[in-house]
């Protein structure tokens, strides 16, 4: 079983701050860390900043107008400030981003192989590859020939994931992986991450929305509200927190609330108060 | 004309109306790709109607075609009663059927209000002299339509984003001013697709408040897909289920939680 | 804060869609209406106008009307030159045909001419999108040009083609011809634009401009919400147009006096039009004022610093100049994407927050 | 019977006219393909390449003017010439290295940014050049010769005069376009459809943010595609230099190709050519046939209209990528 | 100081053309002031200002310069022209277009402030027509003759003298025009190459003559049947063509190369202190000529106005005097040190374009040099006056002004 603790750090956000645009902040100063080998996940609502976070991580908030003002973000104990993304996707480190992004007029296929796009070490290791992903989602083994951009949600999604696990990383980057994906295909999703944090030792950082299945397979998790972290721990110890269980599981003390019987009368958050 | 059916009364004891909207045999095609095979279901007058099923099913497919985005190569659309022909997507707009998107496909450009009161066009009528003068008519209208749609906001409780850009907001607002939109064109048929993906739990029972909501105090009558069987159970009156573009089970979530073949296809093991 | 809002409340809907909402903003406003009508009127002379303030105020209504078509409702054109030739030609013909007719009306006959024009040349955009609609409407624009050219009954046969616009005028004043002085010239160009831009404003602030801007957003969604893609469409190539038209007319009548319309209004036009929407800020009416401003000014402004002040050369200080423009052009859209508009909103926001950086 | 002789010949010519179109809308659809830039400065490129060309050949001194009027001196020529053959090389290499300074100074501030922009960008780069083209090598006309054939092509003069009675008129320099056309759209159509660079520059035109988070360096494939795009404005304005001398006028020859790209579609190699044959044959024979009822010079807007006409029933152009509308 | 500035452009399609032009129009000037201290003791200032050949750039300089004094302009841009010509009118300010702009300007009744002389387009139509009847022994019955022009109003400007010219002259006129800028002319060459005329005149500015030369000697036209304006017929024109273009003619109304005792002192007062506009790169060339001919024109002018008013410091007024009664006799070119440059000119008050006379100059491509092969011509008026009278009693109507009387 993995453990936080005994491994090393592989990632140390420290304390950032982020600005879109010069003049909204978006992170007030976000630390977390995450260890080697393990899966962390970032938790939060709408906007609380877990896609700006991964962005900061993989220096793909330039393009979004977006800066880290203040803070440090280290990977490998190496500063990932002025190092462009293709450099940090070559070091290991690649993000599966929110929303999909297919290239829309590649084939299925075609997208799967760009993800390999930083790879030295051969045609023959990505066709192997691309099959295993082929057996990850046969899905898109019926639909590789297809244009990504007429493909389901569904099927974006597992391109996507597909597309990052063709890098062969070290560590991956998840936003909000389940999205608009069957609960089954979720599980299996998360299976997959799963899989491939323990066969292959990557490091993954996902962040999601689906507090239950993330809780369920990370080792560790951060919960992040309104560009601040108010919470983190192990996944195990999050789990039985109250206030996680009322605001991100959707329990009760009785058990498992209906959605028709929701009141729009609420607790406060405790950390709010 | 199609026959009436009985309506039916929910376990709530709210009172379910006749048919809205039925679907015939409807066959949709892309080129090679079926899309959707066969399929026949009904909508009927006050009900929450779910729409589930595995990705790539052809559920958002099945939506286009309710909304008249994509026209079906076979079968029948059947509307409050009438037959539609092939028609233009905001010819179907007009009769009162409103939706939100899979892929959230809010105007980037404008504000949340602005957008919100896109969904009232058809409400307003003012010649265009009198919108180029900003004088009579189109004042009016625009300060009565802008009351109705501040009732919406307060409803949906987006007060404080109103003027804000919609390509600012996280995807969660973005979402619920979706719904906004298409509440403000008072539709008689709500069309939602995926109205719960990239929300968490907090959220998603606020969204569930509104949909119910909406369903409760305007007797909107809703057709939603969702990948949240939760969310779906819970809320839905009747469910259909689709796999690879067929029908494979229809009824209330009861009964379609206990279809061996809903469970093959897309439940799988029940978590919770 | 030098700049703020707090304070400054809305007790009715109609307030809070008033245009200035912000009372700051509605006295700079009135500051400059002021001095518009009722200052520089009196101190104007020829090289201001005919250099300066009358190509400033002709470009503005172009650009107000470009702005609508292109950053209003999203259809890209490259048509704006041979839009204002329809606008040019028909007033020639107007006021040759009917002399006794005031030229406003001419003017305003002659923008809805352009407004029918537009809207043909506007119905392939039901079908195509995007650059190759920008690249289609090369062909109004090379198409128009061309007919001017050739159709001797448009330019009342004179042997070259060319058109020279007889002397009318306005209230006893000449408005058009030699004889204009530089205030009448001002004051027509003035009167027109600032109408003109009020309309622009109301028709953008109301469900119309809603339309334009749903099409250019999202075209599918807009549809799928009631849209219908081809009134709302045609619609912003009329109204377009119709500022084009008025654009053409008023460039050729009262600035020019006379043109040859491949020269006149050739598809650097198209681009100078465009220049300055995209500089200005798509989809803003300020934008579009500024950017006239800027694209106006900036090449007089450096002609006079390279020949005037460091006595360049006049071919290596036009080389550079051209250079200078390019590089700013380019600079401009780095900095600030969204052009001039986008600029001045963000300088806003920042002074609200002055002296807090957040 | 005369006239459809002509009538042919004029169809033959119109195909060569269209493969010279063609040349120049290569260079546009390649950096469309790669980045989903509408490159206006495409012209203007070929203009500045020409220009280099030549520069480099008559051993011009550049910024010649620039630094007579700084300092007074009278600097023209450094007095010698150099072969076309390696003049061309090092043209390209200058091609290369303004690719580089284009992607440094103005593309990469510019990542993600909409369509409309990235055009204006260009359109500002156009401007830029032209000035930098003029400084550097000065405005007058130069005569460009790399030793390519040009004239009535005597063989096929003679063939169809003994076939027809009537001698076709042929331009070798067409003939040679031809040739070089075909060859540049065999390498470049295999490039982008079958390495891994190519694949590479395709999603980049999909997709910004997603290439870059793949790895994809943007800069590389925006230097690259750049390089061989002034490496195609190269060919072009040799090809066009070759007839017209090496001036201003040069660049609005891209105002030629637009139609083409138009109609082969923005984002297809071989649309660019059979573009460039229809609206070639297309608008010489509306000239030839209908031209002198309305009074000629009609080639101007012929090419746009029937361009238009061709994207009312295919709104992506003949062989460009299907628009995907979806919701 | 008297002030003519010069609207040039040196950039833009036109560019080539335009420098060498304001490069002869400046050195003239400066030769003078070097040499001569200026005219009847007053220096000559030549503000320069960059139209661009653009017609709203040009309304720029002319406002920017028409307070500082300046008496007259020379735009070298039909369009351009065209539009200060109602404006000189109302600013009193001369307006002199050698060879260009509006050719009924001729009329001095109505267009009080313009001058044209020593010929205009009408003028170079007729005078290339003459040449033909010279070599056709006196008649041009049944021949065929093509005109390639550009189109704009330029190009169009001698189409009604040619269509005249045939009528009378038994030949039959063929308009092939070709639209701006006219980097492609195949399918013009290509009917004329069917259609075989026994010669081509040609209207063409900028890109398109070097297209044209290129391509009629592509489909082998002979070029001596080929005949370009002048503004067809300078260096830069034939030089891309090389050896091809060796043959071909051009009407000129000025002189070429540099044999002409001028040149050495401009060679002694410009060029070697290092004062020529641009380093004196184009001396001597064709365009360059035809710029300081302007000069020398306008410079005859102020001297006769000042010997009108008595005064050095004259005003537009004065000098449209001056150029009303400009006498350049061929004894005051030899003065100059011009001689045989251009025809005499003698104007007056209804009498705004001179005589009209110009002449042939031929291409000898091997030595790299325009040959003038025929004297000064005069073209006929009799077909060109009428023409001239009508139309600027057109403008006269439609603008209302009353022709004056003399
Ligand atoms: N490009 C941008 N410009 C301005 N503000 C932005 C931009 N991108 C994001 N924001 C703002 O930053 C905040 C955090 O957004 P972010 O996307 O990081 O949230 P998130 O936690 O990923 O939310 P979600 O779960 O909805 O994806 C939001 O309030 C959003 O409005
Ligand atoms: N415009 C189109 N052209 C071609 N194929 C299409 C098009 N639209 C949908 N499809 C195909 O039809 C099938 C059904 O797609 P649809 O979007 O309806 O699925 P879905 O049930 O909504 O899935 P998800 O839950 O992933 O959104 C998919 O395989 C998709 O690739
Ligand atoms: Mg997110
Ligand atoms: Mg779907």
């Amino acid at each position: 079983m993995f453990d936080a603790d005994r491994t090393e750090t592989l990632l140390d956000v420290n304390n950032i701050e982020v600005i879109y645009n010069h003049v909204i902040l978006v992170l007030k100063g976000v630390s977390l860390t995450v260890p080697k080998g393990g899966i962390t996940a970032l938790l939060g609502g709408n906007g609380a900043g877990k896609t700006t976070t991964l962005k900061a991580i993989s220096n793909l908030l330039a393009s979004e107008r977006g800066e880290v003002t203040k803070g440090t973000i280290t990977y490998r104990g190496e500063r990932v400030a002025g190092q462009n993304p293709a450099s940090l996707v070559r070091k290991g480190i690649i993000q599966v981003m929110e929303g999909r992004h297919c290239f829309e007029h590649l084939t299925v296929e075609e997208n799967l192989l760009t993800g390999a796009y930083t790879r030295r070490d051969g045609s023959a290791a990505i066709r192997r590859d691309l099959e295993m992903v082929y057996d990850y989602f046969p899905r898109l083994r019926e639909r590789r020939k297809s244009q990504a951009g007429y493909t389901s949600g569904g099927e974006q999604q597992m391109v996507a994931m597909g597309r990052a696990l063709m890098s062969r990383p070290e560590m991956i980057l998840l936003d909000e992986p389940s999205m608009g994906l069957a609960p089954q295909l979720v599980e299996q999703i998360f299976e997959i991450v799963k899989a491939v944090n323990e066969g292959e030792g990557v490091t993954f950082l996902l962040a999601e929305q689906n507090t239950n299945v993330a809780l369920r397979y990370a080792h560790q998790g951060y919960i992040l509200e309104n560009g601040r972290v108010v919470m983190d721990g192990p996944a195990m110890q999050l789990r039985e927190n109250p206030d996680v269980k009322e605001f991100y599981l959707g329990m009760s003390d009785e058990g498992r609330k209906s959605f028709r019987d929701v009141r729009s009368y609420r607790r406060r958050k405790r950390w709010l108060a | 004309m199609m026959q009436a059916h009985e309506g039916y009364v929910t376990d709530d004891g709210r009172q379910i109306g006749g048919t809205v909207m039925e679907l015939k045999n409807i066959t949709l095609r892309f080129g090679g790709v079926v899309a959707i095979k066969d399929i026949s279901f009904d909508i009927r007058q006050g009900e929450i109607r779910a729409i589930i099923g595995p990705n790539g099913a052809g559920k958002s497919s099945m939506l286009n075609v309710i909304s008249g985005f994509y026209n079906p190569q076979e079968g029948e659309v059947w509307f409050k009663g009438y037959r539609r022909g092939p028609m233009k997507p905001y010819q179907v707009a007009r009769l009162g059927i409103a939706r939100t998107f899979q892929n959230i496909a809010l105007f980037d450009g404008m504000s949340v209000l602005d957008n919100i009161m896109t969904g009232r066009l058809n409400k307003m009528k003012a010649g265009f002299l009198s919108q180029a003068m900003w004088w009579g008519a189109a004042e009016r209208e625009e300060n009565e339509n802008r009351e109705a749609v501040e009732k919406i906001i307060d409803f949906l409780e987006i007060q404080n984003i109103r003027k804000t850009p919609v390509g600012r907001l996280p995807y969660g607002l973005k979402k619920r001013v979706e719904l906004a939109r298409a509440l403000a064109a008072e539709p008689q048929l709500l069309l939602l697709d995926e109205p719960m993906a990239g929300m968490n739990v907090e959220e998603k029972e606020d969204m569930s408040r509104f949909i119910l909501d909406v369903n409760d105090e305007f007797g909107t009558t809703i057709c939603l897909i969702e990948h949240d069987m939760g969310v779906v159970m819970d809320l839905s009156d009747r469910v259909v289920v689709m796999d690879y573009g067929r029908k494979i089970g229809d009824g209330t979530p009861d009964q379609v939680r206990s279809n061996q073949d809903v469970i093959d296809a897309y439940l799988g093991v029940a978590h919770d | 804060m030098i700049y703020r809002e707090a304070g400054d409340f809305k007790t009715s809907y109609r307030d809070d869609s008033q245009t200035f909402p912000i009372r700051l903003d509605r006295w700079g406003y009135y500051a400059i209406l002021a001095v518009a009508f009722g200052i520089i009127p009196f101190v104007i002379n020829d090289y201001w106008a005919n250099a300066v303030l009358v190509p400033f105020l002709i470009y503005a209504i172009a650009a107000l009307g470009l702005n609508i078509l292109t950053g209003y409702a999203g259809q890209v054109s490259l048509g704006t030159g041979g839009f204002m030739a329809v606008g040019a030609y028909a007033v020639y013909k107007l006021m040759t045909a009917f002399p006794d007719v005031s030229i406003l009306i001419h003017i305003l006959l002659a923008g809805g001419i352009t407004a029918a024009v537009g809207v043909l040349f506007g119905l392939p955009s039901l079908r195509i999108k995007g650059f190759y609609l920008a690249v289609a409407t090369l062909a109004a624009q090379f198409f128009l040009v061309w007919l001017f050219n050739k159709v001797p009954w448009f330019y009342n046969y004179s042997a070259s083609g060319q058109i020279t616009a007889p002397e009318r005028t306005v209230l006893g004043h000449a408005v058009t011809g030699p004889a204009t002085s530089a205030p009448a010239k001002y004051l027509v160009c003035l009167v027109m634009a600032f109408l003109l831009a009020w309309l622009a404003r109301n028709l953008t602030r109301g469900m119309l401009g809603r339309k334009w801007m749903a099409i250019r957003d999202m075209d599918i969604a807009a549809e799928i919400i009631g849209v219908d893609p081809l009134r709302a469409k045609l619609s912003a190539f009329a109204v377009s147009s119709f500022f084009i038209g008025i654009a053409g007319a008023l460039l050729f009548a009262v600035y020019l006096g006379a043109a040859e319309v491949g020269e006149a209004f050739g598809i650097n036009k198209s681009f100078l039009v465009l220049f300055m929407i995209i500089i200005g800020g798509l989809g803003s009416i300020f934008g579009s004022f500024a950017g006239a401003a800027f694209m106006v000014l900036m090449p007089v402004l450096l002609k006079n610093v390279l020949v005037g002040t460091l006595n360049w050369p006049t071919d290596l200080a036009a080389h550079i100049e051209l250079m200078i423009v390019g590089a700013l052009i380019v600079t401009f859209l780095i900095v600030e994407p969204h052009g001039l508009a986008r600029l001045w909103r963000l300088t806003k926001e920042k002074l609200r927050l002055w002296p807090f950086p957040h | 019977m005369d006239q459809v002789i002509f009538g042919a010949e004029v169809f033959l010519n119109g195909l060569m006219t269209g493969v010279m179109y063609s040349l120049v809308a290569l260079g546009f659809v390649l950096i469309f393909k790669a980045s989903g830039v509408f490159n206006y400065a495409q012209g203007v490129l070929a203009l500045f390449a020409a220009l280099t060309l030549v520069g480099i050949q008559d051993g011009q001194v550049p910024f010649a003017h620039l630094i007579n009027a700084a300092f007074g001196t009278s600097l023209h020529h450094f007095g010698w010439t150099v072969p076309s053959i390696l003049a061309i090389a090092l043209t390209v290499l200058v091609m290369v290295l303004l690719a580089f300074l284009i992607e440094k100074l103005v593309l990469q501030h510019l990542v993600g940014q909409e369509p409309i922009i990235l055009f204006m960008a260009t359109i500002g780069l156009a401007y830029f050049l032209e000035g930098l083209g003029d400084v550097m090598w000065g405005a007058d006309i130069k005569t460009l010769d790399v030793g390519l054939p040009q004239g009535i092509s005597d063989g096929i003069e003679t063939l169809t005069a003994g076939w027809f009675g009537y001698g076709f008129f042929i331009d070798r320099l067409d003939i040679w376009a031809t040739v070089i056309a075909a060859l540049l759209v065999a390498a470049l159509v295999a490039f982008s459809q079958y390495t891994k660079q190519g694949r590479a520059m395709r999603a980049v035109a999909d997709d910004h943010q997603a290439a870059l988070s793949v790895g994809i360096s943007l800069r590389f494939i925006w230097v690259m595609v750049w390089s061989i795009a002034g490496f195609v404005a190269l060919v072009a304005g040799i090809m066009w230099g070759t007839k017209s001398g090496v001036q201003f006028s040069l660049s609005l020859i891209a105002l030629k190709a637009l139609p083409v790209l138009m109609l082969g579609g923005f984002t297809s190699i071989p649309g660019a050519i059979v573009g460039g044959l229809i609206i070639g044959v297309g608008e010489k024979m509306f000239e030839f046939l209908i031209g002198p009822m309305v009074g000629g010079a009609t080639e101007t807007w012929f090419a746009y209209v029937l361009a238009l006409v061709f994207l009312v029933f295919r709104p992506q152009g003949l062989f460009g990528e299907r628009i995907i509308e979806r919701v | 100081d008297l002030v003519v500035p010069n609207l040039s452009y040196r950039t833009g399609p036109y560019g080539a053309n335009g420098t060498q032009y304001a490069d002869g129009f400046n050195d003239y000037f400066t030769l003078l002031n070097e040499r001569d201290g200026g005219i009847g003791g007053e220096k000559i200032q030549v503000p320069e200002c960059e139209t661009a050949y653009n017609t709203e750039k040009g309304v720029e300089c002319y406002e920017a310069t028409k307070d500082t004094g300046a008496l007259v302009y020379n735009p070298l841009s039909t369009g351009i022209t065209y539009q200060l010509i109602p404006k000189v009118a109302e600013d009193k300010k001369v307006l002199y277009t050698p060879g260009y702009g509006r050719t009924s300007a001729k009329n001095g009744k109505v267009f009080e402030w313009i001058f044209n002389a020593p010929a205009n387009y009408w003028d170079g139509a007729s005078v290339a027509i003459k040449h033909l009847l010279d070599e056709n022994g006196g008649s041009l019955e049944g021949k065929k003759i093509a005109l390639v022009y550009h189109n704009s109003a330029y190009g169009k400007e001698p189409i009604r003298t040619l269509q005249e010219l045939a009528d009378k002259h038994g030949f039959t006129l063929t308009e092939v025009p070709v639209e701006a800028p006219g980097q492609e002319q195949g399918s013009q060459w290509l009917q004329i190459r069917r259609e075989r005329p026994d010669y081509v005149i040609m209207y063409g500015w900028g890109v398109m003559n070097q297209v044209a030369i290129q391509e009629a000697a592509n489909i082998r036209f002979p070029m001596e049947n080929l005949i370009g304006i002048w503004w067809a017929g300078s260096e830069i024109d034939v030089q891309p063509a090389g050896a091809a273009a060796d043959g071909y003619k051009a009407v000129t109304f000025n002189g070429v190369g540099q044999d002409y005792p001028l040149y050495d002192d401009l060679q002694q007062y410009v060029i070697e202190p290092g004062k020529a506009s641009q380093g004196g790169e184009h001396v001597g060339s064709a365009v360059y000529s035809r710029g300081m001919y302007a000069a020398v024109v306008i410079a005859e002018a102020i001297r006769k106005a000042q010997e009108l008013a008595g005064t050095s410091d004259i005003t537009p007024e004065q000098l449209r005097e001056g150029f009303e009664n400009l006498d350049i006799t061929e004894e005051r070119l030899a003065e100059i040190g011009l001689p045989d440059f251009g025809p005499p000119i003698q104007l007056s008050c209804s009498n705004h374009g001179g005589s009209g006379m110009a002449r042939i100059q031929q291409w000898d491509a091997e030595a790299g040099q325009w040959n003038l092969i025929t004297e000064f011509t005069e073209p006929d008026q009799e077909v060109v006056q009428p023409l001239i009278e009508e139309d600027s009693q057109a403008y006269a109507t439609e603008a209302g002004i009353t022709p004056r009387d003399c």
